[in-house]
């Protein structure tokens, strides 16, 4: 029963270097392409952080070491420039959010993964495929060459409002690299949807996916759709900066002392509702893979199937459906009608229950297990309870009055951290982990693993957890010079707290490193399938050859089969006819 | 895959291609035509409109072949037109604000809720 | 000034400090309240179920319906906090203001790192602004002929307010979007330029607040501050006729004639 | 799944939604685009009604020039068609006769839109002159640079059905290429009344 796909196999296969890792076709290598390339950008807006933090915890005073280094442009003797902190600013949201952690959920695990885990030989479009990584490169590099080109790099914040983005230098190129790396997305997103959908394997009905297959599903949707409105108002901006229109230029503006020659008649918010209309579904996209990944390894760390598997699917659903309805929650305060924040407070509380439910189901898959604490499952079991805080702080921010007080603070920054950087990170970390084996062949070192666990958990928790208090005491966000503010006085040690706190992080990152070249190079093989899983991209070879499986498999049962009654052992995956 | 294929494909059916043109052109003249009579705003977006909806259907239904079309595709185009409608929420949730609080510099209401000059 | 700041929340100096602190410490509570009892059945579950010998994990099929009902509690939550308090305090603070003869209006004009208010004066009635007007002397662009501008007050990075009145600012902006934010006031808009929007808060404490600005408007985003003085009712007309007595011209730093508590001016 | 008895699946059955992979991934292409003009417009009527004043499409810009446009891009949307129709009867001379034809028609329609933005230079009008040109300019730009794509991959498929014209796949990349430019017509079929005659 040969698998359905139309293109006829790429048999051309390249076999020299250059075909074979570089311009490849095959969904593993550029998996691992952009896990490396990711994983670079997530080291590059970390380092950006740590020297933004410099700045944050000292004010004012000279970079030690490597002050003298930066260009003088940046840091004059080792003091950080406003322009060079706000830039700092803007690019670490940027490059974390669009060219680390999506790229790294959805390009390197979705494209190496999800394949496997539907039994298909490859992507639906493997050209595609590979073009969808090599417009994600370039636009990465433009966006890091934006700091060396004229005007630097952007500095208005990773959300770009205007008028300031079209103020302020910079924005230009940023603005054309998120064009190309859009496009990346959603080539990506085209190509996730109709492999899943169309090349499954024979007996792989939808109540049988994976819930990192569903997981992946939901955002490829959400990336077709919610991208495109963002290069639309991308594309506005850009004609506003260079082709001197005014979409988001009210007419009378006085900058620096004489008035902008605009014709004016263009909104700020404009901008707002656009950008926001796309970032709401984008923070979606950015936890659902991270949720798919902890699934999978709970279910395996537990040795039982998970708990609800139809509520977490039908919440997954429902969170990408909502995403499109509440993104004017990050507008209470900005000048839009007031009514309109009655209606989006509502769809705002609406769409936190299916992410309780997700959490509930997840947490309710321990009780009756027999729980491993290998090192996957550390990092799983750790993101319970840090992305629950993540989802609780979100209560005060997404009701009206209380966000009054508490918009645009440290408490805003404390709150999207914890789930982006102690829910989808920590859970990303934990699935390099679980399948490396799979990418490899070889078992990342358990010991290390555990020590990079424990540092990088508390490190986390020490960065973040200060920034709460910070944001009730008032203390603003983006705010160059806090202690130029007296009430952020109060609360300015605990800059130095979160400061160091993200330097040691990064030092607890380098036994990860270390540990992951070590074992490409030097580890020892390991068996097939060393964590026992059931689901389909363990039948194969590890790693898979080109073209995955020798003989398409087939599919018996759901994806999380373990200790069934009756069964020899405690698992039988997915391909065995019973 | 694709000898499958061949059968469920669309059979094309060249006079009916050729009577959709001819409705596209007559369409596309009525709509100049009615547009010549200068009709205040309301009626004047709702004809036009419509005839171009009209207009866009008949080419999706025999050119897209959308007509005998999977169900999966409508469901696909469904969940886009709820976005699209999302996405046009947006003018009339936040027009009456909008144009209300519209000032210029001095603080004058510059925002008439009406055009200049509709004839 | 410095007593008003500690690790909480600033000391409350505006009406609507009561709600929105009752709100932050309710959810606060709440949120306290699920992590502690869910962190202890997270804890239970990982010690009684964890890996032992002889025990292998029993597959048992549980109705997902027992799970979702403390989901159920928390939707019950949210929505006795949508319909009781947040609808109607947010009715309260942005969308039923006091009428602008009971209150004192004052204009603001928020720039590139800098906040400008016009008081009407004596006169009661604000000055018209242009733009061509703008020059440093005159960073508002105060129109010089028009005779309703002749006694307006304008400060720099100075609000000052009597007790007791509420106060309604009339925001625009002149070059980006800002913030206008009173920690002690628990106020904050975004002022968005080419849109007037209106802010009102009724001080209840006498003394020196800062303001901020909670938006990223440009390279001094963070030195953009400013003191709003409350006044006693006697301080305020003393203040006023100070004020009247001298040129209608800027007055950048004023001597502060109230009893500011503050040790210095910052 | 958890439910107690798993009714066993028959597991021959392949779950494949019946549409080719092309078809499937074009569609959701058309999806995106459709949200990315679906924004224009929305920009568009928000800016037009917060406006003070808007001047009506037919005062300001050359309808009977845009109506030729608009014949031109329905009559290149028809020749596509029938291209497709020729691919399938595999009457090779008909299909390059229309294809050939549907190219031309796109250049066209590309002169026109020249010709159109060209007078407005003349006469000094920029997207920078005011809002409405602004929305004009970026709006029809847009669009013009999708036909651009269209022509693309139209002159792609004339090319590539020299030595494929028995490729198993050539006939869905025609009808694949057909959609993308039925939609582009389809936008512009919008286009033309939301900005000229309103």
């Amino acid at each position: 029963m040969a698998v359905p796909h139309s293109e006829p196999r790429s048999s051309e296969h390249g076999s020299g270097f250059i075909d074979k890792y570089v311009f490849s076709v095959d969904h593993k290598v550029i998996g691992l392409q952009y896990f490396f390339t990711s994983c670079f950008f997530l080291i590059v807006g970390f380092a950006m952080i740590m020297l933004l933090r410099w700045q944050l915890a000292f004010p004012g005073q000279p970079l030690p070491l490597i002050g003298r280094l930066l260009p003088m442009t940046w840091a004059p003797d080792g003091i950080l420039m406003p322009e060079f902190y706000n830039q700092l600013g803007a690019m670490h949201g940027t490059i974390m959010v669009f060219l680390g952690i999506v790229p790294l959920g959805v390009g390197a695990f979705g494209n190496y993964i999800l394949p496997l885990q539907i039994g298909a030989p490859d992507m639906a479009f493997p050209r595609l495929n590979m073009m969808s990584y090599w417009l994600y490169l370039p636009g990465g590099m433009l966006m890091l060459l934006s700091f060396v080109l004229p005007g630097g790099a952007a500095q208005s914040g990773w959300t770009s409002y205007a008028p300031l983005a079209i103020v302020n230098p910079g924005q230009t190129v940023w603005l054309l690299a998120m064009v190309v790396i859009i496009t990346s997305s959603l080539l990506g997103a085209v190509n996730f949807i109709v492999t899943t959908l169309n090349m499954r394997a024979a007996g792989l009905t939808l109540g049988r996916l994976p819930i990192f297959v569903w997981a992946q599903l939901v955002t490829a949707i959400l990336l077709l759709l919610a991208f495109p409105p963002l290069e639309a108002a991308a594309v506005l901006q850009l004609m506003d900066r260079i082709a001197g229109t005014s979409f988001y230029l009210p007419a009378g503006l006085v900058v620096a002392g004489e008035s902008l020659k605009v014709a004016g008649g263009g909104q700020p918010l404009l901008w707002q509702h656009l950008f926001w209309f796309l970032a709401h579904p984008e923070v979606y996209v950015l936890i659902l893979p991270s949720m798919g990944i902890v699934a999978e390894i709970i279910a395996n760390g537990t040795r039982k199937p998970i708990f609800g598997y139809t509520e977490i699917v039908a919440s997954m659903i429902f969170i990408g459906a909502m995403s499109f309805i509440v993104w004017a929650h990050h507008m209470f305060l900005s000048g839009m009608s007031p009514r309109l924040s009655n209606f989006f407070l509502v769809t705002t509380m609406i769409i936190s229950v299916p992410s309780v439910a997700v959490l509930t189901c997840l947490v309710w898959s321990l009780k009756g297990g027999s729980i491993r604490f290998t090192t996957p499952m550390l990092f799983s079991l750790a993101f319970l309870p840090l992305f629950g805080i993540g989802g609780l702080t979100g209560l005060p921010l997404g009701l009206t009055v209380t966000d009054i007080y508490l918009h645009d603070t440290y408490y805003v920054i404390g709150h999207f951290h914890y789930v982006v950087v102690t829910g989808t990170i920590i859970a990303l970390m934990g699935g390099t982990y679980y399948w490396f084996p799979k990418w490899f062949g070889k078992q990342l070192n358990d010991f290390w693993g555990k020590i990079h666990f424990w540092g990088t958990a508390i490190c986390m928790n020490g960065i973040f957890f200060p920034m709460f208090i910070q944001g009730l005491a008032g203390v603003q966000r983006r705010l160059y010079d806090p202690t130029a503010q007296l009430h952020n006085l109060s609360t300015q040690p605990l800059n130095v707290v979160s400061s160091v706190s993200a330097w040691l992080l990064f030092l607890f990152q380098i036994p990860f490193l270390v540990n992951i070249v070590y074992t490409i190079f030097k580890g020892k093989r390991c068996e097939e399938n060393p964590w026992r899983a059931t689901t389909l991209e363990w039948a194969c070879a590890s790693p898979p050859p080109h073209g995955n499986f020798e003989r398409p498999p087939r599919v018996y049962r759901g994806p999380y089969e373990y200790s069934t009654p009756r069964a020899r052992e405690d698992w039988t995956p997915q391909h065995v006819p019973s | 895959m694709s000898s499958a294929a061949d059968t469920a494909r669309h059979q094309p059916n060249i006079p009916l291609y050729l009577g959709i043109f001819g409705a596209l052109l007559v369409l596309t003249v009525v709509t100049v035509l009615v547009s010549y009579f200068h009709l205040p705003r309301l009626p004047a977006i709702l004809i036009g409109l419509s005839i171009a909806a009209f207009k866009a259907s008949l080419v999706g239904a025999f050119f897209m072949h959308l007509k005998g079309e999977k169900a999966l595709i409508f469901a696909l185009l469904g969940a886009t037109f709820f976005f699209v409608a999302l996405l046009f929420l947006l003018p009339f949730l936040d027009s009456r604000a909008i144009s209300e609080q519209q000032v210029t510099y001095s603080g004058e209401k510059a925002a008439s809720t009406g055009h200049a000059h509709v004839p | 000034m410095k007593g008003n700041y500690g690790w909480g929340l600033p000391v409350a100096a505006s009406t609507f400090a009561g709600p929105i602190d009752f709100g932050i410490k309710l959810i606060h509570a709440a949120m306290f309240a699920i992590f502690i009892l869910w962190a202890i059945f997270f804890a239970y579950l990982l010690l009684r179920y964890r890996r032992r010998e002889g025990r292998s994990a029993q597959a048992g099929y549980e109705s997902p319906l027992k799970s979702l009902i403390p989901d159920f509690f928390v939707l019950v939550f949210e929505i006795a906090l949508i319909v009781f308090y947040a609808i109607p305090n947010w009715h309260r603070i942005k969308i039923a203001g006091p009428s602008p003869d009971t209150a004192l209006v004052v204009e603001l004009v928020a720039e590139q790192f800098a906040w400008n208010f016009q008081y009407p004066g004596p006169d009661g009635k604000f000055g018209r602004r242009d733009v061509q007007f703008i020059e440093p002397a005159n960073p508002i662009g105060l129109d010089p002929q028009d005779p309703a501008g002749k006694d307006d007050i304008t400060t720099v990075n100075e609000l000052h307010v009597p007790l007791g009145k509420p106060t309604i600012l009339n925001m625009s902006s002149k070059d980006v979007i800002h913030s206008f934010f009173v920690p002690e006031f628990r106020v904050k808009q975004d002022i968005v330029p080419g849109m007037k929007i209106s802010l009102w808060f009724e001080p209840t404490l006498a003394g020196r607040f800062e303001i901020g600005c909670a938006q990223l408007c440009g390279v001094a985003h963070s030195m953009m501050r400013g003191d709003a003085y409350v006044h006693t009712p006697s301080e305020y007309e003393a203040w006023l006729k100070a004020q009247s007595g001298q040129a209608p011209a800027t007055t950048a730093a004023n001597a502060a004639t109230g009893n500011s508590n503050g040790s210095s001016t910052f | 799944m958890t439910t107690p008895a798993a009714a066993p699946y028959p597991s021959e059955h392949v779950p494949t939604t019946g549409i080719p992979n092309g078809k499937l991934g074009v569609w959701l292409f058309l999806a995106s685009e459709v949200m990315l003009f679906a924004t224009l417009f929305t920009t568009y009527i928000v800016l037009r009604m917060a406006a003070p004043s808007w001047p009506a499409g037919w005062e300001v810009l050359n309808v009977p020039l845009a109506t030729l446009n608009t014949v031109v891009l329905i009559t290149s949307s028809v020749t596509m068609v029938l291209a497709y129709a020729k691919a399938c009867e595999r009457d090779r001379a008909g299909f390059y006769r229309m294809i050939g034809l549907t190219i031309a028609l796109g250049f066209a329609f590309l002169v026109v839109k020249a010709f159109e933005y060209g007078a407005k230079f003349h006469h000094g009008h920029f997207p920078s002159t005011d809002i409405f040109y602004a929305v004009y300019f970026t709006m029809t730009g847009l669009h013009g640079l999708h036909v651009i794509g269209g022509i693309g991959f139209n002159v792609y498929l004339a090319l590539w059905a020299r030595e494929h014209w028995e490729h198993p796949l050539f006939i869905g990349r025609v009808e694949y290429g057909g959609l993308y430019w039925h939609f582009v017509d389809i936008v512009w079929i919008f286009l033309f009344p939301g900005l000229y005659l309103l």
